[in-house]
């Protein structure tokens, strides 16, 4: 109980060039973790340093990176989203529906498949806000009834037949870099900007902390929680599109457990599940570090059932390290 | 890096003895080459799986073997491996892009075969259900097929659709309640064992008189047949053989063959209370 | 220039204000007095807009007003502090001062060295030195407190609510307050003080209205009455000199409990003390002085650097309180709400929480009707106001809502009891019983720790007492040295006297 | 905000006969969202208001509400387990492995499931308790854990060839009643004992509603929450062994997703999810209540993406509903 969602800029602003505050921050945690796991696998595996494989982690992190963002805003205020992955799919599957079956221009797509995102999205933040209903509870019911639409729309069949030029959000590069990490970063720069400068950021802090003095102070509680939902589903559709361009293809069945993914990210980074205390970057470093398991186990060849064991074990052992953050 | 030959293979699932022992016969097959073999299970996730592809290729794989989880969504792995010069063959489903390879079972006719087989033991009368399963092509061609199969009888009528998801915990609830919701069901088709074992508890457990098919050949649906239960008849696909003819076609053409077929489709078999015995994948 | 007439409340079917009449001028400071649940709370959210009245009129300067929310009444220009603390713990003063009403600057984002200024600018008046850019979790209670008051100040509040925010403040710092009420009043400012302390109302305020169950009693000035006036017109009847008699020295009384050394923090002062059978053992000092963390390291619920507690002659270190408990040393929590009590339960189900070794059946089983009866009995002793031991305490008054988690300890055969804070923010009748209460402990052997920050209660109730300096026993002092200079002088003056 | 875990009993001990007390209890709600649903259900298929048909439902809801029933212990006290779904997977896939390919009595193979299953319960007990670890994670990490290890143990294949009379756990009958439906019904009767008569139960629920008076006030909190999670881990096992005797094979992979299944069900129960107020029994009504929508759903044929959007509407309206207990 000891770091404040600002520490680290604080220590920053007042450090001059030392390096010094990152020990301080809570960043500092999420980060050695990030390092150590790093190193480990760079002496297990030798392609690990190369530049291809560093652009290639990053490239595979960024759709659980960019659903992160979102859940990152819904855990700060205290709740939880796990309908992200499913709308993922459902809006990427819409999106897919409407080039291929109705023939539309791609950005039409694009777009509906953005508003299906908000929408579901919304409709979460509605039902926790003015239904005063658990969060749990409601992306979970969310989370099926977008499963069951998505199939329902696409009759279990994927989408495929897009626009090729939408590959160039799944596959193509900006010099050596590929689009969805510069995706994925310019939408984390959006969310600190948002979190750390502006009174909305403020807001999802606030709740997250106390929710009953935040509304006494005259925080619009109810529009900032419909708000997070919303940010959550839109960050959902963007990593729909990430993902429509990777597959080239609308899959309902896409992004099953994604969610579970963006929550450990969240939580490896050092944001406390009931919310209040938290830095964006820390969910970065969380989606990271997770894909850096990922890849790492895979190129040490480890057998694929003994690499859920050995996730698991690594994310308890991280969370309990950084437990007093 | 040693010049050895490195395969990498992607499966759609590993929690499947379909896949497992697919993947028996690749390690089998690998040893006797000397050469390297990664293997990734991609849970039914295209995504995951396209990662994994990309791993592999970081790990410079000479030979890709793909099990595709979706034929669509896969395209784009298949495309960053051809550019790496590594030689894809799909394996029990086909990929999009330029595949050098597909070795698959011929699932229309396993469904077809499947679906004749249950209708003539229902002497081409009665009510039937199909337990369908994940919407993947290998899955929705079986569908296809057994849908053909009973279009030829007149004394057959489908009755229910359900997912069971080639589950058998899912399967079991499923067939349960098509049980008590058709009181006249006299068949069932399963798309693949696992579904059918599930299928095949709920029957046992009704007590009624139902006959089941299904496809795949799994050693524990040989079991059940042999055993006279209610399953008598699964459509057996070739899965080692799928790998090992897979893995023939690649290295023919890492040796420099020109006419590598780009589809070999590998023939179905029927299992049943009479052959079953000496069946093995 | 504040009218609030006819004000009725209801909370479901309860009645809880019966139309009451409040009037406040400007540049006053107006006592709202009462009992615990007479509805003072209540009334004040429903000026500041967070509560809606079932019936009544609030007039501001001639104009009728109602406010559908708190942010209504601040445009009106009212503030206040709530007795609860509204907070964010992990949010800075600055942020908390200006949430929900943040500087922007030109691209909408946040302002932060405008509203750092204008912090500093609102400290500076109340002449307090607030750390601002740490989490506000890790400031002292009267800091916290007075970030409160800045905060409500920071809106330019013409009239300024103050629910009993001197409950959990030192003297000094009461003090301090005052100065800054008074600085207020001179500016016009209409300010609504609500306090359990006579001596602060008589100290400060103008003009008092007292309630009584929901009931409008009466108004008058402070000049024109005295304290035993004012408790009867509370209570209804008059209070017999509060403090029951001590009982004076009894020679031979065995040590129940020895505590050889306690270290809160590491490199921290060193203290040790004993309490005997039979006597009230006062722990005074200021707020943040660690007499809390002292009491929660002996039940092994502060993580200290070192304690060694000798209980019959037996040195232990308590892991857990139910280790404590086991050794008959209990805790009433200085905050009901967050430590004594959980709220979703009946009476009945808080009282007999941690002592089912006496409802048993069958050895694994509660026997019911034995728990009922007991908490029945219980609940008497104490005088507990309530419908009925199957009531939930959340609707219970704050000083019930404390006889609850007394009689929680009753039935115990506990040997020693910790009594955190125990009147903290109880009325005047209520006190007197608590008192009572404890002596008739110590009159069956039970020894008391009592931690106060209410200088006549230590005085009044303890046979000893230790006072508290920076996290240690400055001094301990007995007998006539039981006064309010010696006790000031140990509790603010450096540790230098303390060493030799 | 009107109730308490005990007012059923109060107002029936005073009640005389009178059934009055269902109306005002926290039962009412589920009771009445089952009774419509039936009725609703026994107008679209003549088939549901069978016997056999009861039967069948009841003996299909038989494995969640048994994970249910640990779910419920571990919700009051404010936590989350969603590991039981692996954890249930892994006991029976261990308990069949140790009958088969160690060819031990059937009855070691069972009591080495319960052992896993409790093991696996106060390892995460231990973590949330001691390593003040949040739950959620805990336990989503225990599910990665146990599924991996699932799988390795079998390597994928599943476990068969178990002594037949092991199938009387999932298919017997005791008259015409399952005996699956009997286990359930003696587990909730048991739970209920342990919540609503006993010093424990009381104390679960004491940490739900407060943890820091709980613990403050002599309650060993960490205790009881172990206990809560080793009660999770539990059930599992009773369910893996019904499980195990339905499918008369050790499945790694069974059982993915029930842990949603048995949240919902508390939760439709009229159990807060933050813990503290709930009953038992609600469990039981809320597992039945899912039972009749999967079972209804399908005896109507309707189309099975359909299902999942229909159950999650429902879910919603009920929890909607049921919101203010
Ligand atoms: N939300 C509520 N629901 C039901 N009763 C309530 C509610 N809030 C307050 N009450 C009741 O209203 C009465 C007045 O409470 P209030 O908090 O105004 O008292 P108070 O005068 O401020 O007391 P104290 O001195 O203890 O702070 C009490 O009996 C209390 O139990
Ligand atoms: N330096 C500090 N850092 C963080 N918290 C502090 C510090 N000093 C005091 N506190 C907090 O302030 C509160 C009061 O401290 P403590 O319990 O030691 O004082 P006390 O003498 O018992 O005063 P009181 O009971 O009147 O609050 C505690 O909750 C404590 O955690
Ligand atoms: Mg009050
Ligand atoms: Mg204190």
């Amino acid at each position: 109980m000891s770091h404040n969602a600002n520490t680290a800029e604080t220590k920053k602003s007042g450090g001059g060039f030392s390096l010094g505050w990152i020990l301080h921050s809570p960043l500092a945690l999420p980060l050695i973790g990030l390092i150590v796991v790093s190193v480990l696998m760079g002496f297990a595996s030798e392609n690990f340093f190369s530049v291809s494989n560093i652009m290639n982690v990053l490239r595979q992190v960024s759709i659980v990176g960019i659903l992160a963002v979102g859940m990152t805003f819904v855990i700060l205020t205290g709740g939880i989203d796990l309908s992200v992955g499913a709308v993922m799919a459902l809006s990427g599957t819409i999106a897919a529906g409407i080039m291929v079956n109705m023939e539309l221009p791609g950005w039409i797509g694009l777009l509906a498949g953005l508003g299906v995102g908000v929408g579901l999205g919304i409709f979460n933040g509605i039902m926790v806000a003015w239904g005063r209903m658990p969060a749990i509870i409601v992306t979970l019911a969310t989370m099926g009834i977008a499963r069951g639409f998505g199939l329902l729309y696409s009759g279990g069949y994927p989408i495929s037949g897009i626009p090729s030029w939408i590959s160039w959000f799944g596959i193509g590069r900006i010099g050596i870099v590929p689009v969805p990490v510069i995706a994925m970063v310019v939408i984390y720069a959006l969310a600190w900007v948002l979190l750390q400068r502006t009174p909305f950021g403020r807001h999802v802090y606030a709740i997250g902390g106390n929710e009953l003095a935040a509304k006494l102070s005259g925080v619009k509680t109810q529009m900032v929680k419909l708000a997070v939902y919303a940010i959550s589903g839109l960050t959902s559709s963007f990593a729909a599109i990430v993902l429509t361009g990777r597959l080239m293809s609308g899959q309902p069945n896409a992004g099953v457990g994604f969610e579970l993914d963006a929550i450990a990210a969240v939580v490896l980074g050092g944001t406390a599940i009931a919310g209040g205390r938290g830095l964006i970057l820390g969910t970065l470093i969380g989606a990271v570090l997770l894909g850096i398991l990922n890849n790492g186990l895979n190129l040490m060849g480890i057998n694929p059932y003994l690499q859920d064991v050995i996730k698991g074990l690594i994310i308890l052992l991280a969370i309990y390290i950084g437990r007093e953050w | 890096q040693d010049d050895g030959l490195k395969i990498g293979m992607t499966f759609q699932e590993m929690n499947n003895p379909y896949f497992v022992s697919m993947q028996e016969a690749l390690m089998e097959a690998a040893e006797d080459l000397g050469a390297e073999v990664v293997i990734t299970d991609a849970g039914h996730d295209v995504a995951k799986q396209i990662s994994d592809v990309e791993d592999m290729l970081q790990q410079d794989i000479d030979i890709l073997l793909l099990n595709p989880t979706d034929s669509a969504g896969i395209e784009a792995a298949v495309r960053m491996a051809k550019q790496q010069d590594v030689i894809v063959v799909a394996v029990d489903a086909n990929a999009n892009g330029p595949v050098d390879t597909f070795v698959g079972s011929k699932n229309r006719d396993a469904g077809y075969q499947s679906c004749k087989y249950l209708a003539d033991a229902l002497g081409g009368e009665g009510e039937v259900a199909i337990l369908d399963g994940i919407p993947v092509v290998p899955i929705l061609q079986r569908v296809e097929g057994c849908k053909a199969a009973f279009e030829e009888y007149e004394g057959i009528e489908l009755v229910d659709t359900q997912n069971g998801r080639q589950d058998r915990s899912v399967a079991l609830g499923v067939v349960e309640n098509m049980i008590q919701s058709h009181q006249n069901l006299k068949g069932i088709f399963s798309v693949n064992d696992g579904g059918a074992m599930g299928a095949l508890a709920a029957i046992q457990g009704s007590g009624r008189d139902i006959k089941l098919t299904s496809v795949d050949g799994a050693p524990e649906a040989v079991e059940a047949i042999a055993n006279g239960t209610p399953f008598i008849e699964t459509t057996a696909q070739f899965p080692r053989d799928q790998v090992r003819v897979g893995l023939a076609m690649a290295l023919a053409q890492k040796w420099g063959a020109r006419v590598v077929p780009s589809e070999v489709p590998i023939d179905v078999r029927v299992v049943d209370a009479e052959n079953a015995a000496d069946f093995s994948w | 220039m504040l009218q609030l007439t006819g004000i009725k409340k209801k909370f479901g079917n309860i009645q809880v204000l019966h139309g009451v009449d409040l009037d406040v001028k400007a540049g006053e400071v107006h006592a709202l007095l009462g009992e615990n649940g007479a509805g003072k709370s209540t009334l004040m959210k429903i000026l500041t807009g967070i509560l809606q009245p079932t019936e009544g009129r609030i007039t501001i300067e001639g104009k009728d007003h109602s406010f559908a929310n708190y942010d209504e009444a601040i445009e009106a220009g009212i503030g206040i502090v709530f007795q609860e603390f509204s907070l964010i713990p992990y949010l800075t003063a600055v942020e908390n001062m200006f949430l929900a009403r943040e500087m922007r600057n030109r691209l909408g984002l946040l302002d932060r060295r405008a509203m750092r200024k204008r912090a500093r600018e609102i400290l500076a008046r109340l002449e307090v030195d607030v750390p601002l850019d740490v989490p506000i979790a890790k400031l002292s209670v009267a800091e916290q407190q007075f970030v409160e008051i800045a905060k409500a100040l920071s809106l330019n509040a013409r009239i300024l609510v103050l629910d009993e925010p001197t409950a959990t403040l030192t003297p000094s710092e009461v003090a301090h307050l005052f100065k800054v009420m008074r600085e207020l009043r001179k500016q016009g400012v209409a300010i609504v003080f609500i306090s359990h302390h006579l001596e602060e109302i008589f100290e400060i305020c103008d003009r008092i209205t007292v309630l009584r169950d929901g009931e409008f009693v009466g108004n008058c000035l402070v000049s024109e009455t005295d304290n035993d006036r004012l408790v009867e017109m509370m209570v209804g009847r008059r209070i017999e000199n509060s403090f029951p008699p001590k009982p004076g020295p009894r020679p031979g009384a065995k040590v129940m409990l020895e505590c050889e050394e306690v270290q809160l923090r590491k490199g921290g002062p060193v203290s040790s003390f004993e309490l005997r059978e039979g006597e009230i053992l006062g722990f005074a000092g200021l707020v943040g002085s660690g007499r809390t963390e002292t009491a929660l390291a002996m039940l092994g619920a502060w993580p200290a650097a070192k304690c060694k507690v000798m209980v019959d002659g037996e040195e232990t270190r308590f892991k857990e309180p139910a280790e404590a408990l086991a050794h008959g040393i209990g805790l009433l929590p200085e905050s009901r709400k967050e430590q004594g009590l959980i709220t979703s339960f009946s009476i009945l189900q808080n009282i007999s929480l941690n002592n089912y070794g006496k409802y048993r059946r069958g050895h694994w089983f509660i026997d019911l009707k034995k728990e009922r009866e007991a908490t029945e009995t219980a609940m008497g002793q104490v005088r507990v106001k309530a419908q009925g031991p199957m009531a939930r305490v959340d609707t219970l008054s704050g000083g019930n809502q404390q006889k609850v988690v007394i009689a929680r300890w009753l039935n115990h055969q506990m040997k020693v009891l910790i009594f955190d804070e125990p009147t903290r923010g109880i009325d005047v009748g209520a006190k007197a019983e608590i008192y009572q209460l404890m002596r008739e402990f110590t009159a069956q052997g039970y020894a008391i720790i009592m931690i106060s920050s209410e200088l006549p209660e230590v005085i009044g109730m303890s046979d000893r007492v230790c006072v508290f300096n920076s996290g240690g026993i400055a001094a301990t002092v007995e007998g006539d040295a039981i006064n309010s200079e010696e006790i000031m002088t140990y509790a603010t003056t450096g540790r230098d006297r303390h060493v030799a």
